[in-house]
């Protein structure tokens, strides 16, 4: 109990500190607008073959302004000498972990109900008789990007060149993710039958549980001098 | 030392040996393949090369577990030299599988799982040397061997999601079977064995080298230290 | 005769990658082992 | 494994980044109620003590023992009876002073918290300030501010880098009553500091660290300022106290 407290503490502390300045979220949900409105014009939006492409589109908006979110979360930590503070407090490596991740997962579902509703006005698309398996996809998704990506963040952080390096660490290891989110959405976009996106669910699942593992199991190390 | 250095002089040898016998049963002993021709050599290199790499990334894997396990540094340099020659292989395979392709199915590139897998494969890898170069130097070993494990993790769910990916969608190339006959199968294995002796004999040098290198930088370290210790002596 | 070319071809960039891969492993020892004469020499005019 | 008599207890540690060593063998020992202050040049090594006996940093060798706590292993356990203020202040900009100590109370499990945070913020002279951005705050004040929340929890034992930073005289008189308190309740405290007359005015122990060794260890309260100050140029081979540019 203590500890889901503490955890909360941390989630409390990052989001009461953003929505002072809402520079990040301002900022994330802006570049994903962006993103949505410069693939309009790469992909010529009248022809048919968008349909192929328009999950892309989204989960193109959704991971990179994701990825500005994240070099933030531990890099804001860093540049303001704040970190040291956090890993004095009486809790485990995980419960800060689980506090950052937590933090960067709530920025990310903010910008991405915005992008949704961008989205579904810019490209013309009914979400609504979808909300639920799409909300589920989005869900794994964000999770497992929150995942690793605070992994790498609080690597990246103490290095050079930090968020150059965390876009090379974030991209190879979650491109099984990328794939199965952009075909499972493409099947509830485009009203396949839930059954076509079970075995993606697997694959999306699997790939959140075992990056979870793995964070809990080396997150010490990544946190140590 | 001297008993190290022979060994190694016989296992070079060998290696250099089994090279050649390679080179000989590929170009010479085995035959020429039907259905795609003399192309279809490429394979020999192709193949033993891919199983390198892999094993190589395996290597880097286990000995990333060991250190952050022991926090022994050997572990550590273990992790970082078969990194780096499982990119060599890697690099290797991605190469020649295009000009494998090229003149058999007339492109260049197949989006074919295990091709794919290879591809990211190799970005993980050049990430993880990436990141050894600009970590911190008390942070370099257990951030690289954090980096190690999840990326070799990653590799089976990567294979999975692709093939998963592939099967949906109509492939545009469906695989040619090779006809494979006993002297092709000699050919493979004698390639294997002469990849396998160059693989360990690359990661014997590349890791005494690494050796050789902290060694003396450390040395370097020590005397810049004394000179310093015994500068401030007379100064004071 | 195309295939002979392409055949040629990955050999002769497979080799070429692990030469070069094995000159520059030589080369860094060669610097380290001057390096370590440079070194030992230091030290014994030193003594 | 803890040494009952002593609540610090430093054997053999060494540090090194990479191939260069910071810390040398250094071997010490504090009894409860210490007030220990390490003196040294730039680069002695200070800093990286501090964080080795904060748990911040791990030994390369060696053990440490804070209150029979082992840094590399208790450290949850550890963090709840240690308070640490350095010339990074460890506050969120963003926030307001109330929220950074509400923060820090949660994290460690604070009871009574507001009142607790009325008391300390009372006790660095920033009431008034309670509902203000940290972000407006003078250097000053926002290290009086990290003063309160590195004793929110109470702690046993304080380790203070270079505390003084940035403190207007006023400050560093309120700060130097804060710390005779600590004194006179017991607690114990280690501390860097470049500036010879401030720190000796407090300590019952003085340490000199130079290039990562410990040259120097007494307990200094039957010692002169004038008398200590030789001691330190020995010792260290200065001719003057260092000048430091923050």
């Amino acid at each position: 109990m203590t500890f889901i407290q503490k955890v909360w503490a941390i989630v409390w502390k990052d989001i009461a500190s953003e929505l002072r300045t809402k520079e990040m979220l301002l900022s994330m949900c802006l570049f994903s607008f962006l993103v949505l409105i410069v693939f309009n014009f790469t992909f010529d939006t009248g022809l048919k073959n968008l349909r192929e492409n328009i999950s892309g589109i989204l989960w193109v908006a959704f991971i990179f302004s994701g990825l500005m979110g994240l070099g933030r979360s531990f890099g804001v930590e860093r540049d303001k000498g704040t970190l040291h503070g956090l890993l004095l407090c009486p809790i485990s490596p995980w419960g800060i972990y689980l506090g950052k991740m937590i933090g960067v997962f709530i920025f990310m579902v903010v910008m991405e109900i915005f992008t949704l509703s961008v989205f579904t006005v810019l490209y013309n698309i009914n979400i609504i008789p979808f909300l639920l398996p799409l909300g589920l996809i989005i869900f794994l998704g964000t999770l497992g990007f929150a995942t690793i990506g605070t992994v790498f963040s609080a690597m990246s952080a103490t290095t050079k060149a930090r968020d150059v390096m965390l876009s090379i660490l974030v991209f190879p290891i979650s491109v099984p993710m990328i794939i199965a989110l952009v075909k499972a959405t493409y099947i509830i976009l485009w009203g396949g039958a839930i059954q076509e996106i079970y075995p993606w669910l697997k694959i999306l699942i699997a790939f959140d549980l075992v990056f979870l593992l793995l964070a809990y199991l080396t997150f010490g190390f990544i946190i140590e001098e | 030392m001297t008993h190290n250095r022979a060994f190694l002089k016989v296992f070079q040898f060998v290696t250099f040996f089994m090279m050649l016998l390679a080179l000989y049963a590929i170009f010479v002993y085995a035959p020429v393949e039907k259905s795609m021709g003399i192309i279809q050599k490429i394979f020999y290199l192709h193949v033993p090369s891919a199983f390198l790499a892999f094993f190589a990334f395996f290597i880097t894997f286990i000995a990333s577990i060991l250190y952050l396990y022991k926090r022994d540094n050997r572990w550590d340099t273990i992790a970082f030299c078969s990194a780096e020659i499982g990119v060599i292989f890697c690099t290797i395979v991605l190469i020649t599988g295009p000009i494998w392709a090229k003149p058999i199915w007339n492109v260049w590139w197949t989006w074919d799982p295990r091709l794919t897998t290879t591809l990211i494969l190799w970005f993980i890898y050049v990430a993880y040397l990436m990141l050894r170069s600009v970590a911190g130097e008390n942070r370099r070993s257990n951030f690289s061997a954090v980096f190690g494990i999840f990326g070799f993790v990653n590799v089976p769910i990567t294979f999975l999601a692709i093939r998963l990916w592939r099967t949906i969608h109509p492939l545009v190339i469906t695989g040619k079977g090779i006809n494979i006959s006993t002297p092709m199968i000699h050919t493979l294995i004698i390639a294997f064995v002469a990849f396998c002796l160059l693989f360990f004999w690359l990661l014997i040098n590349r890791i005494g080298l690494e050796k050789m290198r902290l060694k003396v930088e450390e040395i370097r370290a020590s005397i810049e230290d004394k000179i310093h210790l015994e500068h401030e002596k007379q100064g004071g | 005769m195309a295939g002979t070319l392409y055949l040629f071809a990955a050999f002769s960039i497979t080799w070429l990658i692990i030469f070069v891969y094995i000159f520059s492993i030589s080369r860094r020892q060669k610097t380290l082992e001057r390096q370590i004469e440079k070194i030992s020499e230091a030290l014994r005019d030193r003594l | 494994m803890s040494k009952d008599n002593y609540i610090i207890e430093v054997r053999g540690l060494v540090k090194k980044f990479g191939f260069k060593t910071v810390l040398r063998k250094i071997d010490l020992s504090l009894k409860k109620g210490d007030l220990l202050v390490l003196f040294g040049p730039n680069g002695a090594g200070k800093t990286t003590l501090i964080q080795i006996l904060s748990s911040l940093m791990l030994p390369t060798s060696g053990k440490v023992w804070i209150a029979g706590f082992d840094t590399g292993y208790d450290r949850e356990a550890l963090h709840k009876v240690i308070g640490v203020i350095s010339h990074n202040t460890f506050l969120y900009n963003n926030l307001s002073a109330h929220e950074n100590l509400k923060f820090y109370g949660r994290m460690y499990k604070v009871m009574n918290l507001r009142e607790r945070i009325e008391e300390v913020i009372g006790l660095v002279g920033l009431r008034g300030y309670m509902n203000d951005h940290v972000q407006t705050f003078s250097r000053g004040m926002q290290q009086r501010l990290s003063v309160a929340r590195a004793i929110i929890h109470d702690p046993l034992i304080f380790f203070l880098d270079e505390p003084f930073t940035g403190l207007d005289q006023h400050g560093v008189e309120d700060f130097k009553q804060i710390l005779k308190k600590f004194r006179d309740q017991g607690k114990t405290i280690v501390m860097t500091s470049h500036d010879l007359d401030r720190g000796l005015e407090l300590c019952t122990q003085a340490a000199i660290l130079k290039s990562g060794n410990l040259v120097y260890k007494e307990d200094v309260s039957n010692i002169s300022q004038d008398d200590f100050k030789d001691i330190y140029f020995q010792h260290t081979g200065e001719q003057k106290m260092p000048v430091y540019v923050y």
